[in-house]
């Protein structure tokens, strides 16, 4: 059997219904360990304090928003060259957790930005490229929303998907070419030389794993809701037009 | 009248998002000005305000080239006219109906986006308190701007042409409201002004809108 | 909550803003399932 | 919806753009009857219901009743696409003031009822057609003005139409209506190509100052 | 412009928007032959139209011609309102490579002369639709297509438009037209309402996968 | 093709002045920013070549949304796509007439207004070459969204929320040179990127832009 079987919606809906709990339990087994960890039993910073403490939902909802939106492109990928239709799906469900994520990872982000560097917002390049991806989302959002006929939005959807992470990435770059900002280089890289130390490294690592395991629960549950709209759009234009 | 104004907020929520998309653009907009600008703080907080209250002014025009334009393209208008509503009334709620969708989401959101700007903390109800009183003289406006535009194809830019002068007024006020509450100062005399303003075109406008209107339909 | 240090209000705020949106998106996202599949049981399946 | 009064036009001058279209237009109907306007591609016809219902201003002459005693079902059905069927006609319904019976009627007269919940994008052009037409009876006024209304509309829907039509004549009732073909219905015919204006531009010394020499 | 071959469709699916209208269209054309579609309002002769045109995907089945073959009138006449008639024609008539000539040709055979340098803003509806139909001459292309082409033409022009058809015919040409009225043609008819998808949405599990229970 | 460029050319003369309208939206933009903003040219000259890049790209977008949507709404679009034309010529041919009465016309008027915003003289050379490099991407990028949002009415702020995040790396160059070129540092690097997304949009965004007409048209 090829692996495409099981994007098809009735086989889809079988696996995650089994799939589904296992990944809320995984979520929530590392989210909360994770997190009161974090919050609880981690030290003072040297330099920032207790702020440090942000890290533990900044960090992963940053990289949840940021992944989230490559899981979009790969899905419409797939849509567009294999047409399946669980693909397209998936992608839309994804959209507002990327968004809410993005829009999480901005607002601790900012919160952190008034102890540490003085202000809410300063127009530094990651923050910059994170504000823009927020608009990338929106848009990608609003246009699904604005589009009746499902597969006609999910096409276009996807094409904006294509274009925009061309642009998405252009305008990192720009941002970068055009200040030089206050962020944190990459800290979570492999070369131990820059990682923060290793007391705050494990639980970051855990909530990282877990907010993984939430993005995952949360895209299954809201693709099959998406499954069960199209089902639901079938049986009434059936009705509808009987 | 009621139902006008039904027909055309529920065609704006129908349509792909009329409240949503105001807000959009104004946020864009506070984004692409920083970038265009440069990021330093003190670069862009002095003109924090006149940027807000140009992208408020930005954000309603784009969405007023298609308020009487997609009711004559499938020939609404010309119905509309023949109907038992008084053509002033019919700009008053066209007006209205542009406000809610836009000037309002616009008001309520002007705090969160100033921050972006970096607009002084003390001037925020200043801004708020501005943008309530004048967006309501930029939809009336522009629905007068509309109504004169409304026969021509692509007269959108035609439109912005017409319509960005009669907002100057409202623009130097509303941003001088905003300047001198963040800088502390007394904020009376623009007050009264920009609510003279907008009363004034809430009273007259709808009746040379209507006019233009009918003479657009000839 | 002064083992928080001098952050305190940052950390508090930051920490209940972001569980707020995230526990929001999790009970807005049960509940349209929830609201989706007892549409599709009214439907017939 | 009721008149007494015939629809009498005396010397109508009916111009469009720039152009002087037809002179000198007199004609009469009473209520209970219709008048079938004909004339080729370009004679006047629209030219002529525009003017009436004072879309147009006329050029001299007099129109008996009151724009507002006159209903106009233009070339545009005035349809909106986003909306369904049922938003329009409620709409027109409240502009009106015919309410929600009036809409039922409607619907029953043009056999919308399984169109209702459809938006007006997803018809076919004669279901448009009939959805537009719908809105004359919503108005529930005593003169129609319909400007080839069985355009798209199949030969069963022509049918219900002229007895629609019959209807509203029962009633007493006024109805122009421009048309090429045959509607079957019991009505006398003007021809438009009659009052051609002679010269397509507007010379008459009153309405044009510059029609004179200016030095 | 020749073809030898006929128009044969085999099992042809049409779609529209998100429903199937029709299912197993089969009918064959021999070049110089007119098939007139026929069927209520709705029933789709538009939407089988336009999937011959290629503009709509059709849902299984077969099309023996190319679509550049075909040339497609729509309801709408896609007239630049802004541009005089002579500026349309020149467009398509570049577009379609048929060059000046086929505008004279086309203008002769609508009797556009009068109206070459108007604004088509400025034109009748029925002298706009003739304009419209202007373009299919110009397009040189052996498969007409055209959606209820005579509608707003007065009498005189329906006959100089089945002229044109005969002509077209004649000259070895295939036309599938969709209308309501008589256009005094010699032609078979094809009552669409036949095919008509017995259930309106697209149920065939191979083409929509929600069209089976989910779970 | 060349009839096609040609007759868009000539509604966007004919319907009311395509040259002269993007022009006097720009020229309004770089009037009303002193009003709201403030007359010091110490607060204006910074700002200067930013503001008339982002005046640039709102002239552009004000003038996208009815692009193809004309076309849609008369029928035109459909016949089109079923001459012998190819969707991805036709797009490129599009974009060109939309630079050709937008973008050229600003390139050439934008010297001459960045005097009211006190852009420094040094400046103006670098200022028209930016815009000549880069407002063939915006026309393009431009063309890309009003093909995506072709099928829907009021589609023109969802189209500006589409295209305006698109537009950011051209204004984050563009500005960016004018500012080193106002400021006498090197303008090579970011005039390379910038040519590099213009090219690279001239080159792909029609196949995209065709893609989504078809999905539109259907
Ligand atoms: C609105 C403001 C901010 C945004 C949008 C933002 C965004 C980001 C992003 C995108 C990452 C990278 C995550 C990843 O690649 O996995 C990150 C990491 C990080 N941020 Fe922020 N940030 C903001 C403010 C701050 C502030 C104010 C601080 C502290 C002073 C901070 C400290 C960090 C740290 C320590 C990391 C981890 C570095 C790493 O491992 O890559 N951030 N942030
Ligand atoms: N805006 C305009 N400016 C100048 N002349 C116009 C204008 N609109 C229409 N005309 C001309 O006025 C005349 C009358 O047009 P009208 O639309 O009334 O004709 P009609 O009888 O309704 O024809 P049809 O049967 O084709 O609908 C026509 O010759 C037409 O070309
Ligand atoms: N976008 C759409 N989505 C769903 N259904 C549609 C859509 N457009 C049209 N339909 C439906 O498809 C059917 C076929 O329409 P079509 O336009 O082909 O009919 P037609 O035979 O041309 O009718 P007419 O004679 O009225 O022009 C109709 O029942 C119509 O309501
Ligand atoms: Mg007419
Ligand atoms: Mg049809």
């Amino acid at each position: 059997m090829s692996i495409w079987e099981y994007a098809n919606p009735r086989r889809f809906m079988a696996w995650t219904a089994k799939v589904q709990p296992w990944a809320w339990g995984i979520a929530a087994a590392l989210c909360g360990p994770g997190l009161i960890w974090g919050f609880f039993f981690t030290p003072e910073d040297f330099r920032m304090g207790h702020s440090v403490k942000i890290i533990y939902i900044h960090v992963p909802s940053a990289f949840i928003a940021i992944n989230a939106w490559f899981m979009m492109l790969v899905t419409s990928l797939i849509w567009l060259i294999r047409r399946h239709h669980v693909s397209a799906l998936a992608a839309r469900a994804a959209a507002p957790i990327g968004l809410v994520m993005t829009v999480v990872a901005l607002l601790t982000g900012a919160i952190w930005g008034k102890p540490m560097w003085g202000t809410y917002w300063e127009w530094d390049p990651r923050l910059t490229s994170f504000l823009i991806l927020g608009l990338f989302y929106l848009g990608y959002i609003a246009l699904w929303e604005a589009i009746e006929d499902p597969d006609q939005a999910a096409d276009l959807t996807a094409i904006l998907c294509l274009v925009g992470t061309v642009f998405a990435v252009m305008s990192r770059y720009a941002a970068q070419f055009w200040s030089q900002g206050l962020h944190q280089g990459a800290s979570l890289s492999l070369d131990a030389e820059e990682n923060v130390a290793d007391v705050f490294w494990f639980p970051l690592v855990v909530t990282l794993a877990g907010f993984v395991a939430l993005f995952i629960a949360l895209v299954l549950m809201r693709t099959r809701t998406e499954i069960r709209r199209r089902r639901l759009h079938a049986i009434s234009l059936k009705a509808r037009l009987a | 009248m009621r139902a006008l104004l039904l027909r055309d907020l529920r065609l704006a929520i129908r349509a792909g998002g009329g409240f949503g998309l105001g807000l959009a653009f104004f946020l864009i907009l506070a984004t692409l000005v920083p970038l265009g600008v440069g990021p330093q703080p003190d670069r862009l907080a002095p003109i924090a305000p006149g940027i807000l209250w140009l992208g408020a002014l930005l954000a309603c025009l784009l969405s007023l080239d298609r308020l009487f334009a997609l009711d004559a393209e499938d020939g609404s208008l010309d119905l509309i006219a023949t109907a038992p509503l008084p053509l002033e009334a019919v700009c008053t709620t066209k007006a209205l109906a542009h406000w809610i969708t836009t000037g309002l989401p616009l008001t309520l959101a002007a705090p969160a986006l100033s921050l972006l700007l970096f607009l002084p903390v003390q001037a925020l109800p200043w801004l708020t308190l501005s943008l309530l009183i004048g967006t309501p003289a930029l939809s009336w406006i522009g629905t007068f701007g509309a109504a004169l535009t409304v026969g021509l194809k692509r007269g959108s830019l035609l439109l912005s042409l017409l319509v960005l002068p009669l907002y100057i007024p409202t623009l130097v006020f509303g941003a001088e409201i905003t300047r001198r509450g963040a800088e502390g100062l007394s904020t009376a005399t623009p007050l009264a002004l920009l609510g003279a303003i907008t009363l004034g075109s809430i009273a007259a406008l709808p009746f040379a809108a209507a006019a233009a209107l009918r003479i657009n339909l000839r | 909550m002064t083992w928080l240090g001098q952050y305190a209000f940052d950390i508090l705020l930051a920490y209940g803003l972001s569980l707020l949106l995230i526990v929001g998106l999790i009970a807005r996202s049960v509940m349209v399932s929830r609201a989706m599949r007892r549409k599709l049981e009214d439907a017939g399946e | 919806m009721e008149t007494t009064l015939p629809l009498t036009v005396q010397g109508l001058g009916c111009r469009r753009g720039q152009s002087l279209v037809l002179r000198d237009v007199s004609f009469s109907v009473t209520p209970g009857h219709a008048l079938i306007l004909r004339g080729p591609n370009g004679a006047g016809k629209t030219t002529l219901l525009r003017t009436l219902a004072g879309l147009t201003p006329s050029q001299g002459g007099t129109i008996s009743l009151p724009f507002d005693a006159i209903a106009y079902g233009a070339h545009a059905d005035g349809l909106k696409l986003q909306l369904t069927v049922r938003e329009n006609l409620s709409f027109w319904a409240s502009a009106f003031g015919s309410g929600t019976s009036g809409v039922e009627q409607a619907t029953a007269t043009f056999d919308l009822a399984p169109l209702l919940d459809r938006r007006a994008a997803d018809l076919s052009a004669g279901q448009r057609r009939r959805a537009g037409l719908a809105r004359m009876v919503l108005t529930d006024r005593p003169v129609w003005l319909l400007d080839e209304p069985t355009v798209s509309l199949d030969t069963q829907r022509v049918d219900a139409f002229a007895a629609t039509m019959r209807a509203h004549l029962a009633a007493g009732g006024i109805a122009l209506l421009a048309t090429h073909i045959d509607l079957g219905l019991d009505a006398k015919t003007l021809d438009i190509a009659q009052f051609a204006a002679a010269t397509r531009a507007p010379t008459d010394p009153v309405t044009d100052p510059f029609a004179e020499a200016v030095e």
